[in-house]
């Protein structure tokens, strides 16, 4: 249980890097590359996590009545899943022009027409 | 290189990776230990402020500026789908047909749409007290709005939204950002610090000083966001179409 | 631990467990079902996690899920319309089991709660969260039937 | 035993996470991503952090399908005329 937490994000990291390297199609890529920035949330979040505590959120508890988490990593996990949202719409836009521009949404045969 | 080659290449990289942040796994403090000397400071720091929920006032109080570095991310994001997805020359504009949706669904569409809308606007109105915030808050108002598409139809949605007026809204709501910061240089001598307002009552929607402010300035770029982007996703998948030939 | 960490645990473990081999496998039809039924019981979960921590403000999470979910399945329903017309998914008996569920957590914590504002917020999220799913069931089912092309 | 809780959700987020890389249909790929968001909720909110939680739930529900799906269509439609 030490550990278990953060080796779920190395595996979560991993498994997403897998699917971007074996991808025949530029949208499936994408998706994986959202998978891996998940485990960065998961790493955060879990450094972060101390155990019977609580959210720092005081609007229904006594501040110092119960332990809290670690709210700094909660913090920067929140912004960044929505600013990821966001550069995940960016490389979707940028797929659209290479299927505008080449026609095909496969990696390989985008290399082949380089060539 | 062929397929093979490369999975292989893959596999021997992966594998070293996996390796070194095992390695790095063992090695960190343990999952749940007890020393947060950060967190602590933080949430001291918050408390200080009057600020309830403390990850608001990390994002808006402490470390402000990161979250106009998130910001500006955005923004730049959003400017670039923009330009990515415009109409070009030898595109144009197919009428989309209108869309016969079965009654149930279009009336808990227009059921659900204010009640989203409301729920998105009371998470960022809350944000420096309950879980939430403009980030959140946001993108739930964004995508309220496109209930009407899938309830109703795209004409439905192109009527209740003037993609130049939420283009405007995301530039006026980013410079909001930077105006409270540098207000902070009237009371102060540093940009974005929270000395401008008085903290207020703990626990009340006044409190936090100028985490409010700020939290809304970025609630209503996120929802501005949101909308411009499936605006030219939607433009693309539902109404653009290339000339004939290519 | 209490029961409620217990029941919560039981619900996320079990129910959306199933749902993410349904997800994984099969025909779309049982996918986009799974999919639906996912939020149908992640809910209710989420809701006896609340009541477990002891936290009111962790209701506005599944009040989200509630509203948020049936919308990403009718995404699915609206744009995958013409595969899901070739073989469209019958799966009522298990969107009413589903929320049957959804309506024997919320009387539950009801009861244990008690008339408070968070009261409120239970009830609105389990009003909508099986009308939402019974609306997105339909809408798999045959709802865009008729769109073509928008 | 409170980790009961946490423990199962990383699993469901461990075993998600492999099926939306194994799932290759960009299609199927955006409904296993769309439950892999919820999952990754209800880790949060086990790990005590509903901000993020709803952050989650907000992006993932409904917001990334869709922008998915409508790439999706768009590229399909292009295809779909070459022929």
């Amino acid at each position: 249980m030490d550990v278990l937490p953060y080796l779920v994000a190395v595996w979560i990291f991993l498994v997403g890097c897998y699917g971007l390297a074996t991808s025949r199609n530029l949208i499936h890529a994408v998706g994986c590359l959202s998978v891996c920035q998940s485990a960065t949330y998961v790493l955060l979040l879990a450094v972060g996590y101390r155990d019977d505590a609580t959210a720092p959120v005081y609007s229904d508890i006594e501040p110092g009545s119960r332990p809290v988490v670690d709210p700094v990593v909660q913090a920067l996990a929140l912004t960044d899943v929505v600013v990821g949202a966001t550069v995940t719409a960016l490389l979707l836009a940028l797929v659209i022009q290479v299927s505008k521009r080449h026609g095909t949404v496969d990696p390989d045969e985008l290399t082949e027409l380089r060539g | 290189m062929t397929p093979r080659t490369r999975l292989l290449l893959v596999l021997v990289g992966g594998a070293g990776i996996a390796a070194l942040l095992v390695a790095a796994c063992l090695r960190l403090p343990d999952f749940g230990g007890d020393s947060h000397p950060y967190g602590d400071r933080a949430v001291a720091a918050s408390l200080a402020r009057q600020t309830a929920n403390t990850i608001a006032s990390v994002n808006f109080d402490q470390r402000a500026f990161d979250t106009l570095g998130e910001m500006t991310i955005l923004f730049a994001a959003v400017v670039g789908c923009v330009v990515l997805l415009r109409q070009t020359r030898d595109e144009h504009r197919a009428r989309p047909e209108p869309a016969d949706v079965a009654r149930p669904v279009r009336r808990y569409a227009l059921i659900v749409l204010p009640v989203a809308l409301v729920t998105g606007l009371y998470v960022i109105a809350h944000g420096q007290l309950s879980p939430g915030g403009g980030f959140q808050g946001g993108v739930v108002a964004a995508t309220s709005l496109h209930l009407l598409y899938l309830g109703a139809d795209y004409r439905a949605l192109e009527r209740i939204r003037p993609v130049g007026m939420y283009e405007v809204g995301d530039a006026l709501s980013a410079s909001a950002y930077l105006i409270t910061g540098l207000a902070g240089l009237i009371g102060s001598a540093a940009f974005l610090a929270n000395t401008l307002l008085p903290y207020g009552t703990f626990n009340t929607l006044s409190s936090g000083g100028t985490v409010p402010l700020l939290n809304a300035a970025v609630g209503m770029e996120v929802a501005c966001a949101v909308v411009v982007l499936l605006a030219r996703f939607l433009d693309q998948a539902v109404e653009i179409e290339e000339e004939s030939g290519k | 631990m209490n029961s409620w960490l217990l029941a919560g645990t039981v619900v996320l473990g079990g129910g959306v467990g199933a749902t993410l081999w349904g997800v994984a496998t099969g025909p779309l039809r049982r996918r986009v079902v799974a999919q639906n039924l996912s939020t149908a019981l992640a809910c209710p979960g989420l809701l006896l996690l609340a009541q477990g921590y002891e936290r009111p403000s962790y209701v506005d999470v599944a009040l989200v899920l509630a509203l948020l979910g049936p919308v990403g399945t009718l995404v699915f329903a609206r744009l995958l319309t013409d595969e899901l017309a070739a073989d469209p998914p019958r799966a009522w008996g298990l969107t009413w089991a589903a929320a049957g569920l959804v309506a024997a957590v919320v009387l539950a914590l009801c009861v244990a709660v008690g008339p408070s504002r968070e009261l409120v917020k239970i009830l609105l999220t389990g009003a909508i969260l099986i009308g939402g799913n019974v609306v997105a069931s339909h809408a798999l089912s045959g709802g865009f039937a008729e769109v073509r092309g928008g | 035993m409170a980790d009961a809780v946490i423990v199962v959700a990383l699993v469901l987020v461990a075993g998600c996470a492999t099926v939306a890389v194994a799932v290759r249909d960009p299609a199927r790929q955006a409904l296993v991503l769309a439950v892999l968001g919820v999952v990754l909720a209800v880790l949060f909110t086990a790990v005590q952090a509903p901000d993020v939680a709803l952050s989650q739930l907000a992006v993932g529900g409904a917001l990334t399908p869709l922008l998915l799906l409508l790439s999706v269509r768009k590229v399909k439609r292009r295809k779909g005329r070459e022929r």
